[in-house]
C-alpha cells in the first residue's frame, strides 16, 4: 500500500492549561488518499473538534498528542522543498469570506501570489489569463472583480474567488471549512456547485467540514459525525442522513430545519429536552449524560466503532452485536462503495 | 379574521452616506394579527434588520425614518415622544436580539438585567417578589432558577438565548419582534430556543414577527412568511401556501435553491448579484436576476396588491 | 468574589521579580559606569580645604569600609540585596550620617498626601467628564470641555506649574510661591491654622497635576465610552425601554470602568515621575524635591535609595489595582495570568 | 478602508482628519523654527555673556535676554533644535528595536518571546523617568554629555511601550485568515511579516514612534530640568534648569518663563493632535472630532 497524502494518526488536541482545558480532538485517526477523488464531510456542533481536525491537516495547530503525517512525514519536521510541496498540494478555502483577504491589498493578491510562489505561469500574461479563467469557471466577470479591493465585493463575490483560487490551484487535497456558511443562501448553490466540480473534473479529493447537514448531504460522499472531539457515527452519507443509528445523528438529523412546512421536526422531545446538560468530561461515551438509551457501561467505557451494515460504523454500545471496526481502519469504511 | 395588532404602512427608512440616500427599507406594508407568528425572510442587505429596528423606532443616524405609519394598538408609534416611545419598548413592543452573547451587560448578574426592566417601567416589587419573579421568567424559558445568581459568559449561547427571551416576555408585551434569534446557535440548540418561543406564543397569546434568513427555519416556525429584496417587500402569505405555490419568481427561485433530501446534488441558485440599495434598478428591483422579467419589470415598478384574501406579491406576472 | 490564592501568589511572584530587577539595576548601573563616588566626594573635600592629602587617604578608607566596597563584587551584591530586603538602603555622603530611610521617612507623606489627593480627584472628575463628552446623548456643551482638557494633558505638569507659579502666585499673590508651609508658623499637625497653611501650600502643585491628569483620563474615558456605545449590550438596553440614566450608569458606565482602573495601574509610574518634577518647582518638602536636591550634590546613596522606594511604592500600588480588578470584572481568568 | 491616491488623496484625508493635519503642521512649523530660522540666526546668541542680561523683548532681541545674558531667539531656536533632535533619534531607536522585538515575539513566539515579555512587564512596572534618573545620573561627565549619548541613555527605556504595542497588534492579527492564506499561498515568517503583516501595522507603528518621540522629549526635559544632563549647550531642557535655578519668577522676566513653555506646550500638543489622528486612522470605528 502506498503512503496515504495526509494522515491523522492518534491525535489528540487538547486547548488550555492545566486546569481549564478542553479535548478538542480525542484519538483521532483518518487517512486520507491521494487518488480517491471523493467528498468527506465532518459534520459536528461548535465544539466537536471539526474546524480543529482542519486546523491541524493543514499544519496551523500542532497535536498534543500523535502525529499527523504528510507523505508519511510529520508535518512539523517539513522543511524547504518538502514544506513547499506540502503547501502546494493541500489548499483551503475558510469560511469567512472577508477574513482571508488582506484588506490593504487588492483581492487579486488571493489569485496572483500563489501563482508567483508556486511558479504556475511562465509570464505576466499567462498569469492574467490563468486567473481571468479560473473567474469564470465559479461564474464571475474578471473585469468586474480583478483591481477590486475586497470591500468593494459582496462576501458571495468574494467566497467565489477563493473557490477560484482553489480552482487554479488544482490541490492535491482540498480542506474547506464552512464555506457557505456566511454566503447568502441564493448565492450557496454556486459555490457548493464549483466545489462538487473541482472534486468530479479534475479529481481533487475534499473534506467538507460543516455543521449544516444538509449541504453536507448534498454535496459529500462520505460523512464523519463529531461530538466533542469523537467520533460518533461514519460512512455512507446517504445511508447515514436518511437512516441515522447513532442517537446523537437521530438527535442531529431530526433537528434539521427543512425548507417543508409539510415536514415538521420529528419527535425526539426527550432527548431535546435533555440536550440541554452541560458537558462534563467523562471516562465513557461522550454523548452519555445526553442520550436516552443510556446503559451502564456508557459511563465507564467509551464505546469501539460498531459496523452493523459494510459503509458505516457507530460508536454505541446500542450495537455492539456487531464487528468492531479497530479506530485506526475508520477511513476503510470510505472504501466500501 | 382575527384583529390586527400591528400594521406598518408605507414604511420608509433611508441611511444618508456621502454617496446619497440608501433606501434600505422601501414603502413597506404588512399587517400583522393577534397571535401569529409572522416570518420576515430576506438575504443580507434586503433591510430585514433595519425593519426590526425601525419597528423598535431604533435607527440611529445617519439613517432616519423618512416616511410612513406604523400602528400599534391603534398608535402610531412614531407619533409618539421619545420617553413615551421608551415606555412602549418592553410594555408592548420588545426585541429578542441576534446574538444573545454581546446583548447581555457582562458585568451584571442574570436577575438584575431580567428585573432592570420591569423596574424602567414603573413595576413595583418587594426584593421577595423580584426573586420570585426572576426564577418564574427562567422557569418559562427552562432554565433552572441558579442561573439568576450567574453571569452571562457562565451560560452556553443557547442559555444567553433564553435569557433574552424571559427578558422579552417580562412585561408580557402585544408584539416580540425576534432578530434572528438562532442564526449563531447549533442546530439542536436553534431547535430549542424557537420551540420554547413557540411554546410562550401560545401560552401568553403572542404575536411575533420573526426575522431571519433561513427558509428552513421559517418553515419550521410561522404561521405567515413575508419576503423582503432590495428593501422592498416581495410577497407576503400564509406559510404553507408560499411553499406550495410561491407567486413571486425570487420566493419561487429561493425555495428552490434550498436542499431537501429528494434532491441531493442538485445545486440551484439564484444566478447574479443583490443590487446596491444605492442605485436600485429601475422598475421592479429583482428583474436583474429574474428569469421571467419582460420589459414591463425594467421599466415599472409593480405595485404590492393583495391578489387574494391575505396574499400579497409585488410582481407584474400576478398584477398587469 | 473570592479572590483564588493562585492569582494573589502569582501577582505577588511578579512583583518580587520587579523588585529583584529594580535593586539589580540599582545596583549594576553604578558599578559599570566607569565613576567613583567615593573619589569624587573626597576630591570635593580636599578641594574645599576640609581634607589634608594623609587624611583623604584615611577618609576614603573608612568610606569604602562603610560602604563595602573593599569586598569582591559578588559579595556586595549580596550584602546590597540584603540590605534591601531589610529597606536599609545606607547613609547620605552629603548629609552623612544621616540614613536615606530617614530622609524618605521625612518626605514621603507630604508627597503621599499631595499626589494621592489630585490623583483621586483628577481620576474621578476625568472619569465624569469623559463619560458625558462620550455619551452621545449628552449635551453638545461637553464637548466643548475637550479641546483645553485635551491640550492640558499633553503638556508636562511642570510646565504647567512653571505658568501657574508665575501668575497665580507671583503676579496675583493668591497663592505661596513655594514650600510646603510657611516658614512663620508653628509646625504642629493638630492646630487647624497649620492644616490650612499646608492645605494652601498644596493647591498649586496639586492643581497642576490635575490639569494634566483630568485631560488624560477623559480622553481616555470619552473614547472607551464611544466603543462600548456600540456595542450590541448597550442596543438591546434601549429595546428593553431602559432610561437612559441606567443605561448611561449600569451599562455603558460600568463597563467602561474596567479599562479606565486598568490604565490607573499603567499610569501610576508616570504620575509619580510627573509629581516628582512638580515637587522641584515649587520645592514642596516631598521625595520628589528631595530627589531633586540629591541629584544636584550627587548624593548616589540618596538618589538610589528614593528611586528604589518610589519603585517599590509604585510596584506595591499596581498589585493592588491589579488584585482589586478581579473584583470589578466577573469575567476575568485567573489561571491565565 | 479606502485609500487615496498619491498627494491628493493625502489632502483630502487630512481635510477629513482635522486633528492629524493640526498636529503635523504645528510640527512643521516648529521644524522650520528650528532648522531654517538658524540661518539667519547665529549659535553665538545662545550662550552666557552674549549681551545684556535680563532685557525685556525689543526690536533688538525680539524674544528678551535671560539673567547671564543669552539671547532667547537663538536659545530657542537651537534649543527646539537638540531637543526635538534628542527626541526623534531616542524616538527612532526605540521603535526599530520595539518593531524588531515586537514582530518577532508576537508572530513566531517561543522562549524568546517569554523571556522579552518577562523583561517588557517589568519595565512596564518601573517607572522609566526614574530609570533614567539611575542611569544618567551615574554617567561620568554628564554636564558635556552630546546629543547622541543623551539620545541613547533614553533609547534604553524608550523600546519598551512600542515593543508591547507592536506585539499586542502581531499577536491579535497573526491568527486573523489572511495570514493562514498566504502560509498557503507558499509565503515564509519573514514574507509573511513584511508583506502582510506589516502595511496593516502601519498606523500603529505610526502612532507608537508618535509615542517614542514624545517620550523622548519628555524624558530629555525632565532630566534636564532636575539638572541632569549638558546644561551648557542650548536645550529646552536646559532653559527651564536656569530659569529654575535664577528664580525668575520670583523676578518677574514673564519673557523667560513664557516663551519655552510655548514651544514645549506646542511640542506635545502636535505629538498629541498627531496621535489622535492617526489612532483616528488605525480605528475608524471610534471616530468622533475633539
Amino acid at each position: 500500500m502506498s503512503t496515504p497524502l495526509l494522515e491523522l494518526r492518534k491525535v489528540t488536541k487538547i486547548f488550555g492549561g492545566k486546569r481549564d482545558y478542553t479535548v478538542a480532538l480525542d484519538d483521532m485517526t483518518l487517512v486520507l488518499e491521494e487518488y480517491f477523488p471523493k467528498i468527506i464531510a465532518v459534520v459536528g456542533e461548535s465544539g466537536s473538534g471539526k474546524t480543529t481536525t482542519g486546523m491541524l491537516l493543514l499544519g496551523f495547530y500542532g497535536p498534543t498528542m500523535g502525529q499527523v503525517l504528510f507523505r508519511g512525514r510529520p508535518l512539523h519536521e517539513l522543511k524547504g522543498a518538502e514544506l513547499f510541496r506540502f503547501r502546494r498540494e493541500v489548499q483551503a478555502v475558510f469560511q469567512d469570506p472577508f477574513a482571508v483577504y488582506n484588506p490593504f491589498y487588492k483581492v487579486d493578491n488571493l489569485l496572483s501570489i500563489p501563482i508567483k510562489n508556486f511558479k504556475l505561469a511562465r509570464s505576466k500574461a499567462e498569469a492574467r489569463e490563468l486567473m481571468e479563467d479560473a473567474l469564470e469557471r465559479v461564474g464571475l466577470r474578471p473585469e468586474e472583480t480583478l483591481g477590486r479591493y475586497p470591500h468593494q465585493l459582496s462576501g458571495g463575490q468574494r467566497q467565489r474567488i477563493a473557490v477560484a483560487r482553489a480552482l487554479l490551484l488544482k490541490p492535491k487535497f482540498l480542506i474547506t471549512d464552512e464555506p457557505v456558511s456566511m454566503v447568502d443562501a441564493s448565492l450557496r448553490s454556486t459555490i457548493l456547485k464549483s466545489l462538487r466540480a473541482l472534486n468530479q473534473e479534475f479529481g481533487v479529493p475534499i473534506l467538507y467540514i460543516t455543521h449544516d447537514l444538509t449541504t453536507a448531504y448534498h454535496i459529500s460522499d462520505y460523512i464523519i459525525i463529531l461530538y466533542h472531539g469523537s467520533v460518533m457515527e461514519a460512512g455512507n452519507v446517504d445511508s447515514i442522513i436518511r437512516k441515522p443509528n447513532h442517537p446523537y445523528t437521530k438527535l442531529l438529523v431530526s433537528s434539521i430545519p427543512w425548507p417543508d412546512p409539510d415536514l415538521p421536526w420529528g419527535g425526539t422531545e426527550e432527548m431535546i429536552q435533555k440536550s440541554q446538560v452541560a458537558f462534563k468530561a467523562i471516562t465513557g461515551c461522550k454523548f452519555a449524560p445526553r442520550c436516552p438509551y443510556k446503559m451502564d457501561i456508557c459511563e465507564t467505557k467509551a464505546p469501539e466503532l460498531f459496523m452493523p451494515e459494510r459503509d458505516r460504523v457507530v460508536a454505541c454500545y446500542l450495537y455492539r452485536d456487531h464487528t468492531v471496526l479497530p479506530r485506526e481502519e475508520l477511513s476503510s469504511v470510505f472504501a466500501q462503495a | 379574521m382575527s384583529e390586527p395588532v400591528l400594521q406598518v404602512k408605507n414604511l420608509k427608512v433611508y441611511y444618508y452616506v456621502e454617496a446619497g440616500a440608501v433606501k434600505a427599507v422601501d414603502d413597506v406594508s404588512f399587517t400583522l394579527d393577534f397571535g401569529v407568528k409572522m416570518g420576515l425572510v430576506g438575504e443580507s442587505g434586503s433591510g430585514k434588520s433595519t425593519m426590526a429596528f425601525a419597528l423598535m423606532r431604533m435607527i440611529k443616524p445617519p439613517g432616519k425614518i423618512e416616511s410612513g405609519q406604523m400602528i400599534l394598538d391603534g398608535i402610531d408609534l412614531l407619533k409618539l415622544s421619545e420617553e413615551k416611545m421608551r415606555q412602549t419598548r418592553l410594555r408592548k413592543l420588545a426585541m429578542i436580539p441576534q446574538g444573545a452573547m454581546n446583548a447581555l451587560n457582562p458585568v451584571m448578574r442574570i436577575d438584575k438585567q431580567l428585573i432592570d426592566g420591569m423596574l424602567d417601567h414603573g413595576v413595583i416589587m418587594s426584593k421577595e417578589e423580584r426573586e420570585a419573579r426572576v426564577a418564574q421568567l427562567l422557569e418559562m424559558v427552562d432554565l433552572p432558577p441558579k442561573v439568576a445568581k450567574m453571569y452571562p459568559h457562565e451560560l452556553s449561547g443557547g442559555m444567553q438565548q433564553r435569557v433574552t427571551v424571559a427578558q422579552s416576555i417580562s412585561m408580557e408585551p402585544d408584539v416580540i419582534i425576534a432578530d434572528e434569534p438562532t442564526s449563531a446557535l447549533d442546530v439542536v440548540i436553534q431547535r430549542q430556543v424557537m420551540e420554547t418561543i413557540n411554546r410562550l406564543q401560545q401560552r401568553l397569546g403572542l404575536s411575533i414577527i420573526l426575522i431571519g434568513h433561513d427558509m428552513g427555519l421559517m418553515a419550521q416556525s410561522v404561521d405567515r412568511l413575508a419576503v423582503m429584496y432590495a428593501g422592498k417587500m416581495m410577497e407576503i402569505g400564509e406559510t404553507h401556501a408560499m411553499f406550495r405555490d410561491p407567486l413571486h419568481p425570487y420566493t419561487r427561485l429561493l425555495i428552490e435553491s434550498l436542499p431537501v433530501l429528494e434532491n441531493k446534488g442538485v445545486f440551484s441558485g439564484i444566478p447574479g448579484i443583490t443590487p446596491s440599495l444605492l442605485n436600485p434598478p429601475e422598475g421592479c428591483v429583482f428583474h436583474t436576476r429574474c428569469p421571467k422579467a419582460w420589459n414591463l419589470c425594467q421599466e415599472a415598478t409593480p405595485e404590492f396588491v393583495e391578489i387574494k384574501p391575505g396574499r400579497w406579491v409585488a410582481c407584474h406576472l400576478h398584477t398587469a | 468574589m473570592r479572590i483564588p490564592l493562585s492569582y494573589v501568589f502569582k501577582r505577588i511572584g511578579f512583583l518580587v521579580a520587579v523588585l529583584f530587577t529594580a535593586a539589580t539595576i540599582n545596583f549594576l548601573i553604578p558599578k559599570l559606569a566607569p565613576r567613583d563616588p567615593v573619589q569624587e566626594l573626597v576630591n570635593q573635600k580636599i578641594a574645599s580645604g576640609g581634607l589634608t592629602s594623609q587624611g583623604a587617604a584615611e577618609f576614603r578608607d573608612s568610606l569604602r569600609k562603610l560602604y563595602g566596597l573593599d569586598k569582591p563584587l559578588w559579595q556586595q551584591y549580596l550584602t546590597y540585596i540584603w540590605n534591601t530586603m531589610r529597606f536599609d538602603l545606607g547613609y547620605s555622603i552629603v548629609n552623612y550620617p544621616v540614613r536615606v530611610d530617614f530622609i524618605i521617612g521625612q518626605t514621603v507623606f507630604w508627597t503621599l498626601g499631595f499626589v494621592g489627593t489630585s490623583t483621586i480627584l483628577a481620576f474621578l472628575i476625568g472619569t465624569v467628564v469623559g463619560a458625558l463628552v462620550g455619551w452621545s446623548k449628552t449635551s453638545k456643551w461637553f464637548s466643548w470641555l475637550m479641546p483645553p482638557l485635551a491640550a492640558f494633558s499633553a503638556v508636562p505638569a511642570f510646565i504647567i506649574a512653571l505658568v501657574l507659579i508665575y501668575f497665580l502666585a507671583f503676579k496675583l499673590h493668591a497663592f505661596p510661591l513655594r514650600g510646603g508651609y510657611s516658614a512663620t508658623i508653628v509646625k504642629d499637625w493638630s492646630s487647624t491654622e497649620f492644616l490650612l497653611d499646608v492645605a494652601h501650600h498644596a493647591i498649586l502643585p496639586a492643581l497642576s497635576m490635575l490639569l494634566v491628569s483630568i485631560g488624560g483620563w477623559s480622553l481616555g474615558m470619552r473614547s472607551m465610552m464611544v466603543t462600548v456605545e456600540g456595542q450590541d449590550y448597550i442596543t438591546f438596553a434601549e429595546a428593553k425601554g431602559l432610561k437612559g440614566s441606567r443605561i448611561f450608569f449600569r451599562y455603558a458606565l460600568r463597563n467602561t470602568l474596567l479599562p479606565q482602573v486598568t490604565s490607573l495601574a499603567m499610569q501610576l509610574g508616570l504620575i509619580v515621575s510627573g509629581a516628582s518634577l512638580v515637587e522641584t518647582m515649587f520645592s514642596y518638602p516631598g521625595i520628589g524635591n528631595r530627589l531633586g536636591a540629591a541629584i544636584a550634590a550627587l548624593d548616589y546613596p540618596v538618589i538610589y535609595g528614593i528611586v528604589f522606594f518610589l519603585v517599590v511604592g509604585i510596584a506595591v500600588a499596581t498589585l493592588v489595582v491589579d488584585l482589586l480588578y478581579p473584583l470589578l470584572d466577573p469575567r476575568i481568568s485567573y489561571s491565565g495570568g | 478602508m479606502q485609500r487615496g491616491q498619491g498627494f491628493k488623496g493625502f489632502l483630502n484625508y487630512i481635510r477629513r482628519n482635522p486633528a492629524f493635519g493640526g498636529g503635523l503642521l504645528i510640527l512643521l512649523l516648529l521644524l522650520l523654527f528650528s532648522t531654517v530660522a538658524g540661518y539667519f540666526v547665529p549659535k553665538e546668541g545662545a550662550y552666557p555673556l552674549f549681551t545684556t542680561p535680563k532685557q525685556k523683548p525689543s526690536a533688538e532681541h525680539p524674544f528678551g535676554t535671560d539673567s547671564v545674558g543669552r539671547d532667547l531667539l537663538p536659545t530657542l531656536i537651537y534649543g527646539t533644535r537638540m531637543t526635538l533632535s534628542i527626541g526623534m533619534i531616542a524616538g527612532c531607536i526605540g521603535l526599530g528595536v520595539g518593531t524588531v522585538l515586537g514582530f518577532m515575539t508576537g508572530y513566531f513566539g517561543g522562549l524568546f518571546d517569554t523571556i522579552v515579555k518577562f523583561f517588557v512587564d517589568v519595565l512596564m512596572t518601573i517607572p522609566s523617568f526614574l530609570l533614567l534618573i539611575t542611569i544618567s545620573a551615574s554617567v561620568p561627565n554628564p554636564e558635556e554629555m552630546s546629543v547622541i549619548q543623551m539620545a541613547l541613555i533614553l533609547s534604553l527605556v524608550s523600546w519598551v511601550q512600542p515593543t508591547r504595542a507592536i506585539r499586542a497588534q502581531v499577536l491579535s492579527m497573526r491568527e486573523r485568515a489572511f495570514v493562514m492564506m498566504a502560509k498557503l499561498s507558499g509565503m515564509s515568517g519573514m514574507e509573511i511579516i513584511i508583506k502582510e503583516l506589516m502595511p496593516n501595522l502601519l498606523p500603529y507603528l505610526a502612532i507608537s514612534l508618535a509615542g517614542a518621540v514624545n517620550g523622548g522629549v519628555l524624558g530629555s526635559l525632565g532630566l534636564q530640568t532636575l539638572g541632569i544632563g549638558n546644561l551648557r549647550e542650548p536645550s529646552l531642557g536646559m532653559t527651564i534648569y536656569w530659569l529654575r535655578y535664577y528664580n525668575a519668577f520670583l523676578q518677574g522676566y514673564w519673557w523667560w518663563i513664557i516663551e519655552p513653555v510655548i514651544v514645549i506646550a506646542a511640542i506635545f500638543i502636535a505629538f498629541l493632535l498627531i496621535s489622535i489622528g492617526l489612532d483616528e486612522f488605525a480605528n475608524p470605528r471610534t471616530r468622533r472630532t475633539v
